[in-house]
């Protein structure tokens, strides 16, 4: 079989919530892909979708009001809703490692660090527990754990939101997994501590050559870290590109509005922020036509009508909007 | 708690002969030490040995009674706290010995027991007595003279923690003469028509056993079994704490052949489970498991173990009624005559006639109890031919209260006078199990317009509660006294109403004060009953005292503060058909089926009956009525 | 110009219960000696790290702490020991926005019952006049006047934080404290919520005590910045100058770890090691030296007393000139 | 963590200070006592059997002196601080008093008592949380199934049957009708003389109806606790990670969640100790079973008050450490705890 | 009302077992209100000599009223047999069943339990002194019922008070009281009741001794509220929307009572229906051991210790009695449950 050019493969991915209003569709058709080595970042806004994608590649939807409805997961080449579980079990973990946000509760509290990281190894690889025990402390050191061999007995609580954040970056890793992701690593951690876990990753992933799925919605992040982004918007990817085509190149309203909203440090002091005005629409009413309709300054007649296909402004920039052309022209 | 175990952690054991030497010596007018030749010479002895033997020729010797007791007993001790439980009769009262015993079927007249004979002094004040030498205690100890003197150093000694016997022994006896080692002679301070009760009812104290006697008798004796001269012991290994205790025929039991002794305590062994729950008991009985119930209770008669009961009809289970004759406990309302309203005579005579007693003895006791006359029923002679309760009667209660101003009824129906006082009082009881009875009193007072407030309290806050005299009705009833007359001082006389009941000059103490503890529950201080309580108490002529007991019992019925309840007067048992009876069941005085112990097992009517329960065979019904002492 | 709240050696330490006895053993330093001013009209914003003590501070100086020393002077009134009613004019003075809105928000009362409290417990004006206030205060946020009778979970976290800035200027108050006020919010909602809070401190001449962890946030809505670790002011000076030019290494290294939303420079980052250390046993000496990259020996022992530097609006609280 | 379980250890004396202190007063305030029962028991007829006991110079006055001797027999002599203190000087010497119903060392009642509510504690305990764990587990995994509404139905029903009263049912069924059972009682009255394999038999058939009711109402609380927390945890991020790790959800479930929801678990254990030998007295009642519980209620009728006083002492006593136990396996099983 | 009360009250509805079960308890509290109506020994309407009367809910009637001669309450059973022998015009309406729960009605001229009749309307048979037990079940259950929602309210009432007020004080408040309770907790229940009823003067009527057992129960039982309402209270404390309301000047009874009390509450509720099944098994164990309600108020223990005495003769007793009771207990839990669920629904979550 020969090699597919994508690592993972999401096509035409749908998933859908059972909730307490009736059925949802947190993510609705997206497709995009992540080639070997490479680092795609999603960003978007908060319940955009991000992390049920995220989950929807790991087989990880809370069961049983989370669905994927359909579309296909590729990861290099074999569709990972088709697999039997206990194969899933295999590729969670060994071949893909996933990090998750909430460093303070992502760690089972009462069992030790050294518990937790040697699970994982021992389930994924032919070793002895010794063996397990010492590969975890091998990651640890990695990760940037001083003392690791004390840090292995203790447990999460004991540790600073830093520190666990980077217990879980070294649990995904131990196996040396192809694929990476991490669904915003950095948000609940300082300043410095974010810019160090972020280091981090990026250095791992040039050490093992991984990739990485970075989803996040600080758009310094990825712009610092990322080759390709992809940006969400209620459930569906408005654009998508290489890193210099989004932020150079803006092409959908959103992504702009986005991008023109960040205080820069170079902006004067006090002055008023370009924003998007409105709010994002809620699942269970979504507009018919464009789902960015309602905030877009640059509505037209027919946004409303359906929902806009996706474009291809250069082989790798992708839009979803009726008039990206006429953004461009206005702003060039 | 091993007793033995317990023992050695009292003090080393200890001597007291010289102490009870030293009693004796500072009490000399009590003990008194003579020789045989200071008997009078003209006394008429007696011996009892004509009564008729009790109990059956039949009887067999042999097998294991099965009983139940509701608690466990609390020690083994004879005398002292704790010691009046339900577990006495087995070591003491129904089995002990005492120098001659009130025939069952004869109370005037006395069977030999530990005496030989007896004879009175012609002042009628003292009774000599000699011993029968055979006597032995179960641990093979003779019994002596000795053993009577040191009874009265034991009963008067306050090691004892029992009041009641030190005033008794030290006030109801005045001399105990040792002759010899089997002769003796007891006094009493009065002439009294029925002394041999008081003189010959007395039981000896195993001087050797308590020789350990001090200030730790209670913790000390606890758990011993006394040395009984009856047939009946306690053996160690039968105590099982809180389980079940059982009592084994003491082995050649001195009396074994004695007349009047042979034919009894026929069972081998007494086994007693505990069981609190009464109907769990009754069903423990109908397994099989016990040997007898007491079917007193109707509903036990008429419903559990009714005639057309399969057991009953097979002929395995024996039913029998029989009717006694004995002082009769009083049933009834006490009212306080210090409380407000019931200080009027109109109002308790108005609630003796609210209080339908004939209802609840046809209704709830189906008839099978009868209405207690007065509060000294049972006594024979003593007891007042004529007098009869007040019955329930609407019109009469009426006008009664109607004399006392309760004219109007209120909104439910309950009287009311012109005040607007309700006419409603409290009825305190400490008897859970009677509570029913009550309420059926209730529903009842309501049609004159009188409300009781039923007030079931724990019986030891009943008990308080009277004894402080705070109740306003209490419903209870009393134990019967030990003699075979009543007595009327403790219950009425004023002294025990009131601290100063009446100024010098005869009227009423306008501060006096209710007493407490005592028994004169209905706080009645009446001159003219305190007469004749002083005349009765001090009269030795029975004639006389008979008339004042029953112009007593007039007066105070005229008074009308005791509403009196009902009496039963007969006892009925259900026995598996192995329990065997002499014919007739002879016992005129007999408070239970078991109390002087004429049954008998018989083991292979046992196997038989159990067979035949298993096969079906059965035998002929036994249901019995044995009336011949019906009538009080 | 008057200083409109002065803060002078500021010290809020918690005790901590430790031992068999519950006896106090040790002291949590959260907030362990800082003076500033806030002028009126002015913002100063304070950022540190997590635990650094910007919150306890923000809460001693609306009195929802009592602060353990040092002094809290407001229009010239010491409102340090101020207790119970005294304390009520004071109040309406100083007003404070919360991070969380959904905390800060009594998920039980309506939107009109939560902007209404205010002057009930004031006890300002009638009842119609509170209604009638309460929808002119929606306005001022951009709310629809129909949220009056809804519920706080009813809306999105944006428009919660608009609530919670309602609540806060419903008094006229001279200055607010925020507390990280767009730290829960996403990008696109924060900059309408600065914008807001721009204008309205235009609009009433208010000051702001603007407390975050974002530099970039900060910078954008600050006059002067103070930067604090460790229950400390390690740096403070006017926005721009911190900014361009920073002093104290701890401002250095924060300000090179904002990540800038731009592909094309991807500058190497000076990074951090290691933890905040805990506020119950501070380091040594200055108290930033287990992680400065300048660390020296003097750093170790001698706590570094703040300083004026070559800006004269510029102090620091660092040994060197680095 | 050391110096809490000393501090929880200080702080028991002078909460069963304060325990016995009250107590103490209460059974000096209640009306009726010992010495009442003693009285009343020499002259009023008992209302169950119907006779009282006849007893020498029974309806005789007593005199004040004699009184007197008896409430110093009684220990109602002193006033009430003093008697307390007295007490409290022979507890700390170890010595519980003696019973007066029992007429032994205090100590020696409960010792004999202890045995058997301990074996019935054990019992209900074991089988409590044998059932309930793996129903917890079961229902917070089923969640919404008919396998959990229907055992929903049933532990709910069970919890609403009085023990007791199921218990005279049960007796009258199955002892009375069947006799598949003995009466009650803990064992048979022959057990000293059975051989080790007939004790046990004994020891089950006297056991069974009791532990019905003991076991009927107990499902609930523990299992409800359970699922509760279960499902709390299932929904937990770490489980996420768990599973994420590549553990299947089984393991996930034993290895991560249980071990979590057996935190409230064992924060009620302490209480559940307490059981362990306080018993039921209305089930001790209904088949005579000779436990702790039946021994506090009949001393509390009997007026008995030096039992009462060293059951609620010796029962709080355990309640305390049973506490503290509880403290102590939460601490084992939440290292959060255990490292605070 | 509040949209979220109002989901958790929708949610209550979609459990049907809670729902049915509250429905049914609803229905069985608004009959027991007009139990008078139905089980009364007072006839529902007579007509006598053209002129109607109703004595239901009126008050004593003598049997002169209707041409009887006694004085005492008219016999309505017999008044009803009376008329129809007459035939002249006068008649009797009954209610359903014609027995008050205190009257002693044997059928055959005993005290005794009958088994259940239609014939003599003792649907229920009668008990051991030849009451009604429908009567006596139904007005025991009217009490029981009433008893525990009072206990319920007073408990919550004490419990919340002191709980809440530990919890916002705190410190040294805090600590006293809660060795306070850790002590208070510990005393024997039962005893107070003895101690109480052997105390109170037996002039109180019975609704006054009912209510001094309440107060005795009650004070005994607060302690259990006040663990949960003093964490919640701390917790609800140190929430920053309760330091908004200190910021604007709030004092602390607007703090506690505006805030903190309604944020607690809803989560009270789901412990009152356990609250109202432990009052009500609470009363019928101590009627069982005879602590309860005074003679002769109906009372489901004082039928089950009844029942169980005379299980061999009247199983009827101990049925209906135990049956009522359970059903009883069974519904209210359901209810209690149903309430726990929606007001605090669990996330269902398990992965493949
Ligand atoms: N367990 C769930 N049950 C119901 N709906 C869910 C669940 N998880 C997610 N959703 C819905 O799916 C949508 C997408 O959620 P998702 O978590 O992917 O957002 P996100 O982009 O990761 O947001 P954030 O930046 O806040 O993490 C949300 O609107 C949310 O309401
Ligand atoms: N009420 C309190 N009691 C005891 N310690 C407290 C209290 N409030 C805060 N602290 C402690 O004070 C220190 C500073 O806390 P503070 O909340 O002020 O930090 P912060 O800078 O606001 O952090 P963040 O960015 O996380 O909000 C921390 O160690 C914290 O644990
Ligand atoms: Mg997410
Ligand atoms: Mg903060």
């Amino acid at each position: 079989m020969e090699t597919p050019e994508y690592l993972l493969e999401i096509k035409n991915l749908i998933a859908e919530f059972d909730t307490d209003e009736g059925r949802v569709r947190a993510v609705d058709d997206i497709s995009f892909g992540i080639r070997p080595g490479e680092t795609l970042g999603v960003v978007g806004e908060s319940g955009c979708g991000k992390s049920v994608t995220a989950l929807s590649v790991m087989q990880l939807l809370p069961q049983p009001m989370g669905q994927i409805a359909g579309g296909q997961i590729f990861y290099n080449g074999r569709d990972l809703s088709k697999l039997h579980h206990t194969e899933m079990e295999k590729i969670r973990g060994g071949s893909i490692g996933m990090v998750f946000q909430e460093p303070m509760t992502a760690l089972n509290p009462v069992h030790t660090i050294g518990k937790q990281l040697a699970e994982v190894v021992l389930l994924h690889m032919p070793v002895s527990k010794q063996q397990a025990l010492a590969l975890a402390i091998k990651i640890l050191k990695r990760v940037g754990i001083a003392s690791p061999e004390i840090r292995m007995g203790e447990y999460p609580h004991q540790l600073s939101g830093g520190m666990r954040q980077r217990v879980i970056i070294a649990m995904a890793l131990v196996c040396n997994p192809s694929l990476l992701i991490a669904d915003e690593p950095t948000t609940a951690l300082d300043v410095t501590i974010q810019a160090q876990i972020l280091e981090l990753i990026k250095e791992l992933q040039q050490d093992r050559g991984m990739s990485v799925m970075l989803i996040t919605h600080d758009l310094g992040v990825i712009a610092e870290t990322c080759d390709h982004v992809v940006v969400m918007y209620a459930g569906k990817i408005v654009e998508k590109g290489t890193v210099f085509d989004v932020f150079d190149n803006p092409s959908h309203p959103y992504t702009r509005g986005l991008l023109d909203s960040i205080p820069r440090l170079q902006d004067e002091n006090k002055s008023r922020l370009n924003t998007i005005e409105g709010m994002v629409p809620g699942l269970m009413d979504l507009p018919e036509g464009c789902r960015f309709e309602n905030r877009c300054p640059y509505k037209q007649s027919d946004c409303d009508t359906a929902s806009p296909p996706a474009e291809l402004i250069t082989s790798e920039h992708e839009v979803s909007c009726y008039h990206w052309r006429d953004l461009i022209a206005a702003t060039a | 708690g091993n007793s033995s175990e317990q023992d050695a952690a009292l003090e080393p054991t200890r001597d007291n002969t010289q102490e009870v030497l030293d009693y004796y010596a500072s009490h000399p007018n009590f003990f008194s030490f003579k020789t045989p030749e200071d008997i009078p010479n003209d006394l008429v002895w007696e011996d009892g040995m004509d009564l008729p033997d009790i109990g059956s020729p039949e009887a067999k010797k042999g097998g294991t009674q099965y009983g139940a007791l509701q608690d466990f007993p609390r020690t083994l001790r004879l005398v002292g706290p704790d010691s009046n439980g339900s577990f006495r009769p087995f070591i003491l009262d129904n089995v002990a010995m005492a120098m001659a015993h009130q025939h069952p079927n004869n109370q005037n007249d006395f069977y030999p027991g530990l005496a030989k004979s007896w004879a009175v002094s012609t002042q009628r004040k003292t009774t000599y007595i000699r011993l029968d030498p055979d006597a032995r205690w179960s641990d093979g100890e003779k019994v002596t003279a000795d053993d009577y003197l040191f009874a009265f150093f034991f009963f008067q000694s306050e090691y004892i923690i029992a009041p009641w016997y030190n005033n008794w022994y030290g006030s109801m006896y005045t001399n105990i003469t040792r002759y010899d080692d089997y002769t003796i002679s007891i006094s009493i301070p009065d002439v009294k028509p029925n002394m041999h009760y008081r003189t010959l009812n007395l039981s000896p104290a195993p001087q050797h056993f308590y020789r350990e006697l001090g200030d730790d008798y209670v913790a000390r004796y606890q758990w011993r079994f006394v040395p009984t001269t009856g047939a009946y012991e306690v053996r160690k290994n039968d105590i099982r704490k809180v389980r079940s205790i059982a009592l084994t025929r003491v082995k050649d039991w001195w009396a074994k052949d004695k007349k009047f002794w042979r034919y009894r305590y026929n069972p081998d062994k007494i086994h007693l489970s505990i069981i609190r729950d009464t109907p769990k008991v009754f069903e423990a009985f109908r397994r099989g498991d016990l040997d007898q119930f007491g079917l007193n209770l109707g509903e036990f008669w008429y419903e559990k173990l009714p005639d057309d009961d399969p057991d009953v009809q097979n002929g395995y289970i024996h039913k029998t009624v029989f009717y006694n004759q004995r002082p009769r406990p009083t049933f009834g309302l006490w009212m306080n005559t210090a409380k407000p309203l019931l200080d009027n005579r109109d109002i308790r005579i108005g609630i003796n006639y609210a209080t339908n007693w004939d209802l609840v003895i046809e209704k709830f006791f189906r008839g099978d109890f009868e209405r207690l006359k007065t509060v000294s029923d049972g006594y024979g002679e003593f007891s007042h031919p004529t007098l009869e309760p007040r019955s329930f009667d609407i019109d009469k209660a009426l006008a009664h209260f109607a004399n006392a101003g309760f004219t109007d009824r209120g909104p439910d129906g309950i009287l009311v006078n012109d005040r607007g006082q309700r006419l409603a009082f409290t009825l305190t009881t400490g008897y859970e199990a009677l509570k029913d009875v009550l309420t059926i009193l209730k529903e009842e007072a309501k049609k004159p317009g009188l409300e009781f407030r039923i007030e079931v309290l724990d019986g030891t806050a009943a008990w308080k509660k009277v004894q402080e005299k705070k109740h306003d009705i209490q419903f209870s009833a009393y134990a019967v006294a030990l003699e075979m007359y009543p007595r009327y001082w403790e219950t009425y006389h004023s002294v025990n109403a009131y601290d100063i009941a009446f100024l010098e000059d005869g009227s009423v103490n306008p501060d006096r004060k209710l007493k407490t503890q005592t028994n004169n529950l209905e706080a009645i201080a009446i001159p003219e009953v305190d007469d004749m309580i002083n005349r009765y108490r001090s009269s030795s002529d029975k004639d006389e005292m008979i008339e004042l007991a029953n112009r007593l019992d007039e007066t105070l019925h005229d008074h009308a503060s005791f509403v009196p309840g009902y009496k039963q007067s007969f006892y009925r048992v259900g026995y598996w058909r192995w329990i065997r009876y002499p014919d007739g069941f002879n016992l005129k005085h007999s408070s239970s089926a078991g109390r002087y112990f004429v049954h008998w097992i018989d083991t292979d009517m046992k196997q038989e009956t159990l067979a035949a329960r298993k096969s079906g065979e059965t035998f002929p019904v036994s249901i019995k009525v044995f009336d011949q002492y019906k009538g009080d | 110009m008057s200083a409109l709240l002065e803060v002078k050696n500021l010290k809020m330490h918690f005790p901590v219960k430790e031992g068999i006895l519950l006896r106090t053993g040790a002291y949590n330093k959260a907030v362990d000696g800082v003076s500033l001013t806030i002028n009126a009209g002015e913002t100063l914003g304070l950022v540190g790290e997590s635990g650094c003590g910007k919150s306890t501070l923000g809460r001693c100086i609306i009195r929802l702490y009592d602060p353990t020393e040092g002094e809290i002077v407001f229009e010239e009134i010491n409102i340090t020991r101020m207790q119970g009613k005294s304390l009520l004019p004071i109040r309406r003075h100083i007003q404070m926005i919360f991070q969380d809105p959904m905390e800060s928000l009594n998920s039980r009362h309506t939107v009109g019952d939560i902007l209404e409290e205010p002057f009930i417990v004031q006890n300002i004006g009638k009842s119609e006049w509170r209604k009638k206030r309460v929808r002119e205060l929606l306005d001022i946020v951009g709310l629809p006047a129909r949220s009056v009778s809804r519920y706080p979970f009813e809306f999105s976290g944006g428009q919660r934080q608009r609530i919670g800035i309602a609540r806060s200027v419903a008094l006229n108050p001279k200055l607010i404290i925020c507390d990280e006020p767009v730290s829960a919010l996403d990008v696109s909602i924060q900059s309408q919520i600065l914008n807001l809070l721009i204008d309205l401190q235009k609009e009433f001449n208010l000051s702001y005590l603007f407390i975050a962890h974002d530099l970039a946030v900060v910078k954008h809505i600050s006059d002067r910045i103070a930067i604090m670790y460790l229950g400390k002011i390690v740096e403070s000076g006017g926005s721009q100058e911190i900014y361009h030019h920073p002093k104290h290494p701890y401002t250095r290294s924060l300000i090179s770890a904002i990540p800038s939303p731009d592909p094309h420079n991807k500058s190497k980052r000076q990074v951090l090691t290691g933890d905040v250390p805990s506020p119950i046993n501070p380091p040594s000496g200055c108290s930033f030296h287990p992680r400065c990259p300048h660390v020296q020996d003097q750093c170790k022992h001698n706590r570094p007393e703040l300083r004026t530097t070559s800006s004269a609006s510029q102090i620091i609280a660092c040994h060197f000139d680095v | 963590m050391r110096d809490y379980f000393f501090r929880r250890l200080l702080l028991i004396p002078p909460t069963l200070l304060g325990i016995t202190v009250i107590v103490f007063i209460i059974t000096r305030l209640v009306p009726g006592g010992p010495l009442e029962r003693a009285l009343m028991e020499t002259q009023q007829i008992s209302a169950t059997t119907g006779v009282a006991s006849q007893v020498a110079g029974q309806d005789m006055a007593l005199s004040e002196a004699q009184l007197q001797q008896l409430k110093e027999y009684y220990g109602f002599d002193k006033p009430i601080l003093i008697s307390y203190a007295d007490w409290l000087m022979k507890v700390i010497q170890g010595d519980l008093g003696s019973s007066y119903r029992y007429n032994e060392p205090v100590w020696d009642v409960i010792r004999d008592r202890f045995p058997v509510s301990l074996y019935y504690g054990l019992v209900t305990l074991v089988i409590t949380y044998l059932v309930c764990i793996p129903l917890g587990v079961l229902k917070a995994i089923r969640h919404r199934t008919i396998v959990d509404s229907f055992s929903s139905i049933l532990i709910f029903m069970g919890y609403a049957i009085p023990g007791y009263a199921l218990g005279s049912l049960l007796l009258l069924y199955f002892s009375v009708r069947l006799e598949w059972f003995p009466m009650g009682g803990f064992v048979s009255i022959q057990f000293a003389e059975m051989s080790p394999f007939e004790k046990v038999s004994d020891l089950i058939n006297h056991s069974v109806l009791p532990l019905i009711c003991y076991l009927v109402g107990s499902f609930a609380l523990v299992t409800l606790l359970l699922k509760n927390h279960l499902m709390d945890n299932l929904a937990a991020d770490y489980m996420r990670t768990a599973i994420a790790k590549g553990v299947s959800f089984r393991s996930a479930v034993t290895k991560h969640a249980m071990r979590n929801s057996l935190i409230p678990i064992a924060t009620t254990f302490g209480q559940n100790i307490t059981l362990l030998v306080s018993g039921s007295f209305l089930i001790e009642t209904i088949f005579d079973i000779d436990g702790f519980g039946l021994l506090g209620l009949t001393a509390i009728l009997d007026r008995d008050y030096p039992v009462v006083m060293g059951v609620v002492f010796l029962g709080s006593v355990l309640l305390l450490i049973g506490n503290i136990i509880s403290d102590f396996l939460v601490a084992l099983v939440d290292p959060r705890i255990r490292f605070s | 009302m509040n949209p979220q009360t109002q989901k958790k009250l929708k949610r209550f509805r979609e459990i049907k077992l809670g729902y049915y079960s509250f429905l049914l308890l609803c229905f069985l509290l608004v009959t027991s209100a007009l139990g008078e109506l139905l089980i009364n020994n007072r006839a529902l309407v007579v007509s006598y000599d053209g002129s109607l009367y109703f004595p239901t809910y009126a008050a004593f009637h003598p049997g002169t009223d209707f041409g009887l001669e006694y004085t005492y309450q008219t016999n309505y059973r017999e008044l009803q047999k009376k008329f129809e022998a007459e035939d002249n015009g006068n008649w009797v309406l009954m209610p359903l069943v014609p027995y008050s729960p205190y009257e002693n009605h044997s059928t055959d001229g005993i005290f005794r339990p009958s088994a259940p009749s239609v014939e003599h309307k003792h649907y229920f048979g009668t008990d051991t002194t030849s009451r009604d037990i429908l009567a006596r079940l139904f007005y025991g259950t009217r009490i029981a019922l009433l008893f525990s929602l009072v206990f319920m309210a007073s408990v919550y009432l004490i419990g919340i008070t002191i709980g809440c007020a530990m919890g916002y004080f705190g410190g040294t408040f805090d600590l006293i009281f809660q060795r306070f309770i850790e002590i208070w907790s510990n005393i024997p229940f039962l005893y107070m009741v003895i101690i109480v009823f052997s105390i109170v003067p037996g002039t109180f009527s019975i609704t006054a001794r009912i209510t001094i057992l309440l107060v005795v129960m009650v004070l005994f039982s607060w302690t259990s509220m006040t663990y949960f309402m003093r964490t919640e209270t701390y917790k609800q404390k140190a929430r920053d929307y309760t330091a908004a309301a200190r910021i604007i000047g709030a004092g602390h009874t607007r703090i506690i009572f505006k805030h903190i009390l309604p944020n607690v509450l809803a989560t009270l509720v789901t412990f009152m229906p356990f609250t109202v099944v432990g009052a009500i098994a609470a009363i019928t164990a101590l009627d069982f051991l005879g602590f309860g309600l005074p003679p002769p108020t109906p009372s489901l223990g004082e039928l089950l210790k009844q029942g169980t005495a005379n299980l061999r003769i009247a199983p009827w007793i101990v049925v209906s009695a135990f049956g009522t009771l359970v059903v009883l207990l069974t519904l209210v839990t359901f209810i209690g449950e149903a309430i726990r669920e929606s007001f605090d629904p669990k996330k269902f979550t398990v992965y493949r």
